[in-house]
């Protein structure tokens, strides 16, 4: 079972620390944590599924961990409920940024992010990349830019100086751009792909995907699972096992590859969550 | 729109629990708002400051700030401090010390406006302070009370929309699922406000119901028309806000 | 426990990075859209209660229900459903909106208890005096019916401004997004959700104590 | 049109020859749901006339003079100021309304005065009696004002005008409301317990007002009254009404030494604290 | 602790024997704030008293009976009853507050009737005049349910024992006031204008009620009156007030035919409507 309601009472998670890998163990499940973002995370009919649900599920299952089980919150509540201990960690494919890691440990990478844009069908503004947006815009072009509310693209939207509407989630993003209050709806690559092939009515199409750009900066993003400080048994545990899937492209798009990702978003070997958190990047 | 009485049908089951769940969150959490009520609102008109100005730091701390941010802290915040409670035991406290504090100058305004003459009429029997208290003061602020707490009881029943925000799958949880499969004027506009209507009016019936019984116990009477009306008062103890 | 001590530490540097952002979304949403939506909902509230009064009853009882429908539905709810109804309209201006039309139901209530409470002896020496229907509104029923209620809509414009959180729910920044946009970037709640609690306590105290007064002063004076 | 009435029941003021009444009630009924409050009414007053109204509360004395301040409306029954017919009229056999305008024409010569003053708190003491004159009668704001100022003069209160009435004791209340009944210049005036919200010692200097100007203009009063002392000082006729219906009719004089009706003798008897005839002539 | 006082100011009623007044202010003194109330207040009340307060609105008598209830304290002085100091106390040379305990202890020997009743609207009459005893005194529930049937019975009200207040009428009310605080058994009643929110008519009542409560106990009666009727009757002293101080003080038969200061003669010139000296003996 995956919803809150059905918790006996408490946390399901167990105890942080040392011996909690033994504890989830001998209990046989883990309870973590979901924002409910396709194609990462998210509920279908009232179960768990998504890239890095399953993930998890092989994984965890095989460290003996057979059951995974999920908590949806709220995409702010993700690192609150792991440190108040009412997760064991969070699924979602969370980027790894320097400020997080002061506050969270991460797992090795595990998704590759690439930026693109969803416009209407036949993309009517000619919108690339949002260096496209920024010189439109600034050219005096009406041009209407919808990102996620505490969305990395926000981030970047705001590094450039671009005007922007936010939308609650990624839906209310496409619904935005299908009914025309914006023309582009900056997200993850993988996100607006997974959507626009989920709703082929909808008149929205997404561009080729981009690296951005911030003062000469590429911000390559890289998502990974998230666990409380201190669990270092468990992580490293995990770590080896998603080693065995990001060994090479097949075993990754075995795991993940139904959810709509492909050899792009498998991370390369020389990227480590250490030189991200360091906010240095290889290129 | 067939289509959408049948995904309303398959939704059926779990926005009934979802309706559970608000319904649950209304009465514990109104239970909850109303013992601190009572407690703080006492405590508020106490003659000693011991008492009063703990009252009022609380009153004034739950009133000052707002409920999503108190949510948070009770629910992200305090397992960090050891207390480790149910998302729904946490809504219920949010719930209950949000409007509770908002329920406390009720109280308190309608403990000070039983006229003088009553709390001079227990000094002249010599009744001492907890007699005066149980059985003078308190049964007539009573009625007084209870338009404004049915008031804040709906507000706090409007205020259960957010609970989802603390992982709790409320009626309006469900009521996004809907969205999904249905549409957002249906599922929000016809489902959502109207079953949320439909709560606001039973419970409103019930307070006024309550409060013709104590004004009854008072020797005043109160028409039918106004038992059904579900107008708010104004210009109550608390000020009329909330 | 490693994590307790963390996540509960202060850290000054987080302080002063989220300070003015949420300063910034404080005065450009929060305080934007409770101002606003407080003219909105005075105006339109008066309009109610003058029409509940005047129009005839079938339509005086129409919009005696839509005004009960509206105050007794949370917000939260008429904010999702106004937000995806009105596509075509920004989050900020919904909030707007919906606010405004929200609070205008309790402010009619808050009017008519005001006119209400106008004693019948005012009126009727407007009678004793032949004065005309609109002299009596404007020169004795209005100015003494205000100062019934000008406190009562201070106090809802108090409430409303605590209200505005619930504008997360169709993606709205302000305050209390803002803070939980930062900690959801920084992984850090402590600084900005304390900011957020303090800003709401110095904004809001002062005001109540505030209507308080004005309150006092009012009744003192009639 | 009805003819105007000839003055029936109304023994016109002392001396003056007999004319149209000012005030007529002709079988006037009042009832408040099942409740009657006065029985097909009769009765009327000429002009100049001061007739008190007494009686034991709840007897209707209110209601009359509320009926003729148009603030309530018979049930039946038809009521005459100067021979016009105030609220309804009958017309083809049949008890029809009278326009809002005619009332209100009507009604400009009428005064009121209330127990509980009503005076305006929103306006200055000037400003309560001025409004009417202002705004009805139209007169320039110069014009009202000497007028005000006269008239307070004439209450004693010449250094209060600009004051607030919130601020001055139930007595010059009082006084402020007799002035600004009397800025509008009515024919009639009604006073209704207009001593009972004061305070025993302050009640003296409001009935000396009164009576000032009972003796120094021919305004019409009907006036109700606990004071049979006030009653007997100012009033040419007192009317003893019981259960909404007059009981006895007598000057003054004669009701207060010698009342013929039990329900009268009972009443004077309650009120005057079992010594009916202490009241003294002057 | 003082000793008790001896009785110098009150002439104690008529034949007994000179024994410790049952009340004694001593130097008392009220202040609101800079406003002085009640200034160096000297008198003393013997056993059996009925003592009237007469004087014009503001003079301080309602504060008399509040300070002696101990719903206000003195700003100065002291007040004995039955010589124990009622709220404050000289000890070495400082004036210091008695115990909420003793006070309590005191204040049960005395009942008070207020002109608004202030009866209990959430209690039956009958549960209104058994609540003090039951829990106060501790009385059983029957015993103290059969004396306030004697009581009612005594007040004219048995067959009202299970009504609501609000539903009678202002005397029976205040009948039914009278009754609770006689219920308490006790030694000093404070009566504080207990007719003047009735209707005239209704005054008689009640006024016979404490007559026959005066004549058939020993009660000592403190009297904040306006019906001067009923001082004369009841009471074997008066009590003048103005300004916070006794401006006159003799048996009401002196006073009301005889006022020796001018104060005292205006102010009842001004209530008994410039006819003082018509009341009559009985
Ligand atoms: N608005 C009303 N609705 C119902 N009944 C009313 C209303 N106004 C007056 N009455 C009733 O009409 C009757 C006469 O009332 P009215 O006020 O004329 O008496 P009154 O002689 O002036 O008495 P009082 O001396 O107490 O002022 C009373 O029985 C009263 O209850
Ligand atoms: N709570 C109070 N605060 C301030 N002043 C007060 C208070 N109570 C009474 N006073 C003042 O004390 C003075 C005496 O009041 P008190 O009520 O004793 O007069 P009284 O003789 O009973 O008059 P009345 O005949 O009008 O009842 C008045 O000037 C009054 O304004
Ligand atoms: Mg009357
Ligand atoms: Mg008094």
């Amino acid at each position: 079972g995956s919803t809150t309601t059905e918790q006996p009472g408490g946390s399901a998670a167990a105890p942080a620390g040392e011996g909690k890998l033994q504890a989830l163990k001998d209990k046989g499940s883990i309870t973590v944590a979901i924002a409910g973002e396709a194609p990462y995370s998210y509920e279908e009919n009232g179960e768990p599924t998504g890239a890095t649900i399953a993930l998890a599920k092989k994984i965890f299952g095989d460290m003996g961990i057979k059951e995974v089980n999920t908590v949806l919150v709220d995409w702010n509540g993700l690192i609150p409920g792991l440190t108040a201990n009412r997760s064991d960690a969070v699924s979602a494919g969370m980027s790894i940024l320097p400020e997080r890691c002061a506050n969270a440990d991460f797992s090795d990478p595990e998704i590759m992010y690439t930026t693109a844009l969803m416009t209407q069908k036949g993309n009517p503004k000619g919108l690339s990349d949002l260096d496209s947006v920024k010189e439109k815009m600034d050219a005096g072009e009406d041009i209407k830019l919808a990102v996620l509310a505490g969305g990395i693209e926000a981030g970047y939207a705001d590094s450039l100086g671009l005007e922007v509407q936010s939308v609650p989630d990624a839906q209310t993003g496409m619904d935005t751009v299908d009914n025309g209050r914006a023309d582009a709806f900056a997200m993850t690559a993988i996100s607006l792909n997974f959507m626009a092939d989920e709703n082929p009515d909808a008149n929205v199409e997404v561009t080729e995907a981009f690296v951005q750009e911030i003062d000469g900066v590429p911000q390559i993003g890289a998502g990974a699972t998230v666990f409380a400080q201190g669990d270092d048994e468990l992580r490293e545990a995990y770590n080896e096992g998603l080693a065995k899937i990001t060994e090479s492209e097949e075993t990754y798009l075995a795991v993940v590859g139904e959810y709509g990702f492909t050899a792009e978003n498998l991370p390369p070997k020389d990227l480590t969550t250490e030189e991200l958190c360091e906010g240095t990047p290889a290129p | 729109m067939d289509e959408k009485f049948a995904a309303l049908g398959e939704a059926m089951p779990r926005l009934l629990d979802g309706i559970l769940v608000t319904v649950q969150l209304t009465v514990l959490g109104g239970l909850a708002a109303f013992a601190l009520s009572v407690a703080l609102g006492l405590a508020a008109t106490h003659p000693s400051k011991a008492a009063r100005i703990p009252a009022r730091i609380v009153i004034e701390f739950f009133r000052g700030t707002s409920l999503v941010v108190q949510l948070f802290w009770l629910f992200y915040v305090l397992p960090l401090l050891g207390m480790d409670l149910h998302p729904l035991l946490v809504g219920v406290i949010g719930l209950g010390l949000n409007y509770g504090a908002y329920g406390a100058e009720v109280v308190r305004g309608s403990i000070n406006s039983v006229s003088t003459g009553q709390w001079e009429a227990t000094t002249a029997l010599s009744m001492g302070a907890a007699q005066r208290m149980y059985r003078v003061i308190f049964p007539q602020a009573w009625a007084l009370m209870i338009p404004s707490l049915n008031n804040l009881l709906i507000h706090l029943m409007k205020g259960t929309a957010i609970v989802s925000f603390i992982t709790i799958a409320d009626f309006t949880y469900h009521l996004d699922q809907l969205k999904r499969v249905t549409d957002t004027v249906f599922a929000y506009g016809v489902v959502g406000l109207l079953s949320y209507f439909v709560i606001a009016l039973v419970l409103t019936f019930l307070m006024n119901t309550l409060e013709r019984r104590a004004k009854r116990k008072l020797g005043q009477g109160i028409t039918v028309k106004s038992i059904l009306s579900p107008a708010p008062t104004v210009g109550s103890p608390a000020g009329g806000a909330i | 426990m490693i994590a307790v001590n963390t996540a509960l530490e202060w850290h000054w540097d987080s302080t002063w990075e989220v300070l003015p952002t949420l300063l910034m979304a404080f005065l450009k949403v929060t305080l934007l859209v409770t101002v606003l939506s407080t003219l909105i909902a005075a105006v339109l509230g008066l309009f109610i209660a003058m029409a509940m009064r005047m129009a005839p009853r079938p339509v005086a009882s129409t919009i005696k229900w839509i005004a009960n429908f509206i105050r007794m539905t949370p917000i939260v709810v008429q904010l999702l459903f106004a937000y995806y109804a009105f596509l075509s309209l920004e989050g900020v201006t919904i909030g707007i909106i919906v606010f405004g039309i929200h609070y205008s139901t309790y402010m009619s209530e808050v009017y008519r208890a005001g006119i209400d409470s106008v004693p019948k002896g005012q009126w009727e020496a407007t009678t004793a005096l032949s004065m005309s229907s609109r002299r009596t509104w404007t020169a004795v029923v209005i100015p003494q019916a205000l100062r019934a209620t000008i406190p009562a809509l201070g106090n809802y414009a108090v409430s409303m401004f605590k209200d505005t959180p619930f504008l997360l729910v169709i993606g709205v920044v302000e305050l209390v997004n803002a803070g939980l946009i930062f900690g959801g970037n920084a992984f850090r709640y402590v600084e900005p959700l304390t900011l957020v609690g303090i800003i709401f306590l110095l904004a809001s105290y002062p005001t109540s104590l505030l209507i308080g007064r004005l309150e006092k002063r009012l009744a003192f004076n009639t | 049109m009805p003819s105007t009435p000839d003055s029936a029941t109304s023994p016109a003021a002392a001396g003056s020859a007999p004319s149209a009444p000012v005030i007529e009630f002709r079988d006037v009924e009042k009832s408040y749901g099942s409740n009657v409050v006065l029985h097909e009414l009769n009765f009327s007053v000429a002009k100049g006339d001061r007739v008190t109204l007494i009686g034991p509360s709840g007897s209707g004395k209110t209601t009359i003079l509320r009926l003729v301040m148009t603030l309530e409306e018979a049930t039946d029954g038809y009521i005459f100021i100067d021979g016009e017919p105030l609220t309804h009229e009958e017309r083809g056999g049949k008890r029809v309304a009278r326009s809002k305008k005619d009332q209100k024409r009507i009604r400009q010569r009428i005064g009121m005065v209330f127990q509980q003053f009503n005076l305006f708190p929103n306006m200055s003491v000037l400003e309560n009696i001025i409004e009417a004159p202002v705004h009805v009668l139209g007169q320039s704001k110069a014009e009202a004002t000497a007028r005000a100022k006269e008239l307070l003069e004439k209450v004693g209160l010449a250094d209060k005008a600009e004051q607030h009435p919130t601020s001055l004791s139930g007595g010059q209340q009082q006084r402020v409301a007799i002035a600004r009944a009397l800025a509008l210049d009515p024919e009639i005036l009604l006073l209704d317990e207009v001593t009972s919200a004061l305070d025993p010692e302050i009640v003296g200097e409001v009935l000396g007002i009164l009576r000032n100007i009972a003796e120094t203009t021919n305004i019409t009063m009907l006036i109700v009254t606990h004071e049979m002392q006030f009653a007997r000082d100012v009033s040419n006729r007192v009317l003893m009404f019981d259960g909404g219906k007059i009981v006895e009719e007598a000057p003054p004089a004669v009701m207060f030494s010698d009342p013929k009706h039990q329900r009268t003798k009972d009443f004077l008897h309650a009120v005057l604290g079992g010594e009916e005839g202490t009241i003294g002539t002057h």
